[in-house]
């Protein structure tokens, strides 16, 4: 598969960025609008799969390569536990708050609020998106093998 | 009654999940299931006339008394934000052993595929 | 010392997440780790013997989020679990070797340990089926990890009968949220008391005996185990059979039943009666079969109806206002058979695969004559079968007896005849196996077998060790006091359940 | 009001359509029809975290879905039905039916929900102290992310999960010949 016209990867590249600023914004403002890690995490992944679908496979494998994919999935779903177990550290409870409750970061309604939330969210839609992108990368690699018998 | 058409789309779900013979039909039958059960949660925090759940700035600067008789229940909206991607999950897990599957045996058709008895 | 409950969790959370990021060499760390891990789990679960405690995630206070509650039932099913997936752990270690993907397998296994002791910690309704999902979704891929014809074919007819069982408890879920406005337990089983059961609530626990009779394999429910135990890779056969359908299906069942709910007469009628059936159907399936492991999961299905039918008898006497110490005596017959089940079916599996790794074959008409090739895989074969068909003095033959006597003294003779009765054609079952397998003539292409030790035989002698041993749980009154009184008070104690966790 | 009936009785005539056709990509893409059929519910719902995410979920479900179905050989289904069985299931179906049908009506009605209702739910206190407990503005966020994150992190362990199990059914070679066994 060599991917689609010129002008189709032209405006694909172009649209990918923007799809990725705006998967960004849904996921670092989940904890004030809706949104939120999930639906960002998957905005992102689409990003990758209208570039799969405009270039072609080996476009997206060089771009992104699905040993690294696999990583940042891993790297997202540590980080969450992570957050998890530093409000044991920090706190005493597994996923205690410890940013907002204890040391009361930032205000009401901004971007830097909510203690451990934005980061959450940040970790989930890492996680998200590269597993997302995988499983799909991973779907349309596999060729039917010359084993299937009727 | 809208809880009952959401019921006759679970039942729909499972008709298709129980009775058809196509493994991209039955996947498809327990995605429509799925949706109901979706369905159904975020009506049970209905409330007639309310608003989301999401305090913005007007409402802050108004007291948030106006909001908290209005709101609906947000409760409901996270468990389905979480069973969505469950679904989703086991969507992504279903179709790949349908496609290995089909790889193997060269057809969707559950009767076709039958090595196992009983 | 008794680690936080979240570590139950978190720590084969966290290795299995780190796992599949293991470079090209890591193999042999990865299996080294895994393995510690589920040590760990094992020497943990010991040390939350007796102990009772309640952990509120976050700080936040129940109903507002989410607590973990280990009591004597939770306490016995997180050592039944660490023990059989220790055993199979280690199994796997050279066991696995045949596939690839062992990283992935390993991680996979440990997502299935979480997910099981996550669903027996919970305290919420919500929080139990996510967990009960994570073991679902690991079982049904390690049902499916050799891509092979029947495997692919069992694994999906797995996945869609297992994925109807979660949507059902997950509209049970609904419903009870729409009927009580809460999702703790606790909470739930005050709100009944308070209000009684109205008709949504009975169709709750209407879909949830449905979707956890499937995920317990419980006859008419059955379709899928006979296909998916065998399927699996013997380890995972270990697992599935030993510990995933108890703490999926059987441990949740009875907490919601017992403990939520409440116990109620025709519930207990439906209990014993699916006791019944998957007993007595079960074992009949079962002779007939000539594959080694297929005959194994039929057996499961029989030997889940003891469980259930120990446990339905006690509820029914409860639901009576009969004695609690009949009651009593019938659950501890169920729970201590649903111990030594995860035991020595464990270990029939493990053996079946150690069998077919040296053979090659599962059918036991291709074999005959293996004690001169694997005599150790032999005698831990015996000590399991001895123990299955209830011969003293393994441990099967002590669980059965407490069921019978429990039958006995509630009044219902018939059911401790079937009881009986059904024992005998298991014993019948597996001389069958004896006889064919390891006993007769060794055919032609199989004088050069050998039989493969290391972890696989180290796993085995650990089961079978166990096999012989815990029969003394029962008659040792420190570790019955310590270890099954507690699970079995849990259940006596029913709808008191509410009441401690608040009060706490 | 009137609205949730449209909407679900397109719903309906979508799900009825994607299971009775033999065509199996429109099959999915009558799939498609329910999930943004949800999607628009769930904003009249108010419930716009949840549409946002169904909306983009339902894109990713469609491309796998689409994935396992084109580029096959046959995408139209053959075969004999069996009639009898088909009655049967159909029989015991509307009977679960009309006895779920009943069921409903304990709930509260619809437009008054229960934690409205009993005193002291969880979720009014999440209403009333959302904000000042998590910090969150939105308090969806703050009971998935703060309050039950415990069950998110199940969440993305169960996707987690999937994508390994994904792995595993899709790998090429799964077995190791015996000649590269060193045991």
């Amino acid at each position: 598969m060599k991917g689609m016209t010129i002008i189709v990867k032209t405006i694909s590249s172009w649209v990918k960025m923007l799809i990725v600023l705006f998967g960004i914004y849904i996921v670092l403002f989940g904890h004030l609008t809706p949104g939120g890690g999930f639906a960002g995490g998957v905005i992102l992944a689409s990003s990758y799969v209208l570039l799969m679908l405009a270039f072609g496979r080996e476009f997206v494998e060089k771009d992104l390569p699905l040993a690294i994919d696999s990583k940042l999935d891993c790297l997202g779903a540590l980080l969450f536990a992570l957050i998890a177990i530093l409000g044991f550290a920090l706190g005493g409870t597994f996923f205690f708050n410890f940013l907002y409750q204890k040391y009361r970061l930032g205000e009401s309604l901004r971007l830097i609020s909510a203690g451990t939330i934005p980061l959450s969210n940040i970790a989930i839609g890492l996680k998200v998106g590269a597993s997302l992108f995988m499983v799909i990368f991973l779907l349309s690699t596999f060729r039917r093998g010359t084993s299937a018998n009727k | 009654m809208p809880y009952a058409l959401c019921f006759l789309l679970f039942m729909l779900g499972l008709y298709c999940a129980v009775v058809k013979k196509n493994m991209v039909k039955i996947v498809i039958g327990i995605t429509v299931m799925e949706y109901a059960v979706n369905l159904f949660l975020i009506m049970l925090g209905y409330r007639s006339g309310g608003t989301a759940p999401i305090i913005d700035k007007s409402q802050l600067d108004a007291g948030l008394e106006q909001f908290i008789s209005s709101s609906v229940d947000p409760l409901p909206q996270a468990l389905v934000l979480t069973a969505i991607v469950i679904s989703l999950g086991s969507l992504a897990l279903m179709i790949s052993i349908c496609i290995r599957t089909y790889e193997k045996y060269g057809t969707f058709d559950i009767t076709q595929i039958r090595r196992l008895k009983g | 010392m008794i680690i936080p409950l979240p570590f139950f969790i978190a720590v084969p959370l966290v290795m299995a997440f780190l796992l599949p990021a293991f470079g090209r060499g890591g193999k042999t760390a990865a299996t080294l780790l895994a393995n510690l891990v589920t040590v760990f789990l094992l020497v943990f679960a010991v040390a939350s013997i007796g102990k009772s405690e309640v952990y509120e995630i976050g700080k936040w206070s129940i109903p507002l989020g989410i607590n973990l509650v280990l009591d004597g039932l939770s306490s016995l099913m997180l050592l039944a679990i660490s023990v059989v997936s220790a055993a199979a752990m280690l199994f796997s270690v050279r066991y696995m070797e045949q596939y690839t993907a062992k990283k992935k397998y390993l991680s996979l296994f440990l997502l299935m340990v979480a997910g099981m002791n996550g669903v027996v910690l919970s305290g919420d309704i919500f929080n139990l089926f996510v967990f009960l999902e994570i073991a679902s979704l690991a079982s049904y891929a390690l049902v499916g990890f050799g891509c092979e014809h029947e495997e692919l074919e069992a694994s999906f007819k797995y996945m869609v009968l297992g994925s109807i069982a979660s949507i059902f408890i997950l509209f049970a879920v609904a419903l009870v949220y729409g009927n009580t406005g809460t999702l703790n337990m606790a909470y739930i089983s005050k709100a009944i008391q308070n209000s009684g059961i109205n008709a949504g609530l009975k169709f709750a626990l209407a879909l949830f005996i449905v979707g956890f009779g499937l995920k317990a394999a419980l006859v008419p429910f059955h379709a899928w185990l006979p296909d998916a135990h065998p399927s699996a890779p013997a380890p995972i056969s270990a697992m599935l059979s030993g510990v995933l359908i108890k703490s999926l299906g059987i441990y949740s069942l009875v907490r919601i039943f017992f403990n939520v709910f409440g116990v109620s007469i025709s519930v207990s009628w439906v209990l014993v009666a699916l006791g019944v059936l998957s007993m007595v159907i079960g074992v009949f399936l079962a002779v007939g079969q000539w594959d080694f492991k297929r005959l194994l999961a039929y057996h499961s299905i029989s030997q889940m109806g003891y469980v259930i039918l120990g446990i339905g008898i006690g509820a029914l006497i409860l639901a009576r206002n009969g004695k609690v110490e009949w009651a009593a005596l019938a659950i501890l017959g169920g729970l201590f058979h649903l111990v030594n089940h995860a035991v020595f079916k464990s270990l029939l599996f493990l053996t079946s695969g150690s069998v077919e790794m040296s053979t090659g074959t599962r059918q036991i008409k291709e074999m005959g004559g293996l004690v001169e090739r694997l005599p150790f895989t032999r005698t831990t074969c015996t000590v399991a079968s001895a123990s299955i068909a209830g011969i003293p003095p393994f441990n099967g033959f002590w669980s059965k007896l407490i069921l019978i006597v429990a039958a006995i003294q509630a009044g219902f003779l018939y059911l401790a005849a079937v009881t009986i009765i059904v024992s005998l054609i298991t014993l019948i079952s597996f001389l069958k196996i004896q006889r064919y397998v390891f006993l007769g003539e060794l055919p032609e292409n199989l004088r050069q077998i050998k039989e493969h030790k290391g972890s696989m035989l180290v796993a085995m002698v650990f089961l079978a060790c166990l096999c012989v041993l815990m029969g003394l749980l029962v008659l040792v009154p420190g570790l019955k006091a310590s270890i099954l009184e507690p699970a079995v008070k849990v259940l006596t104690d029913g709808l008191k359940y509410s009441a401690d966790i608040i009060g706490k | 009001m009137a609205i949730f009936y449209v909407l679900l009785l397109f719903m309906i005539v979508a799900a009825i359509i994607a299971i009775e056709t033999n065509n199996l990509l429109s099959s999915v893409i009558c799939i498609g029809a329910i999930g943004f059929g949800a999607s628009l519910m769930f904003l009249f719902l108010r419930a716009p975290d949840i549409a946002i995410t169904q909306i983009v979920v339902e894109v990713l479900g469609l491309i796998i879905l689409i994935r396992a179905t084109i580029s096959r050989d046959l995408t139209f289904i053959t075969g004999s039905k069996e009639f009898f069985g088909t009655v049967i299931s159909v029989v015991i179906i509307f009977v679960i039916f009309l006895a779920g049908v009943q069921v409903f009506e304990t709930l509260p009605n619809f437009g008054t929900p229960i934690f409205a209702e009993v005193p002291d739910t969880a979720s009014q206190t999440y209403i009333k102290k959302g904000l000042d407990d998590t910090g969150a503005a939105n308090i969806v966020a703050s009971v998935i992310l703060d309050y039950r994150a415990y069950d998110t992190l199940g969440e993305a362990t169960v996707l987690f999960t999937s994508i390994i199990g994904a792995a595993v059914m899709l790998r090429k070679k799964t077995r190791k010949l015996p000649e590269d066994l060193n045991l």
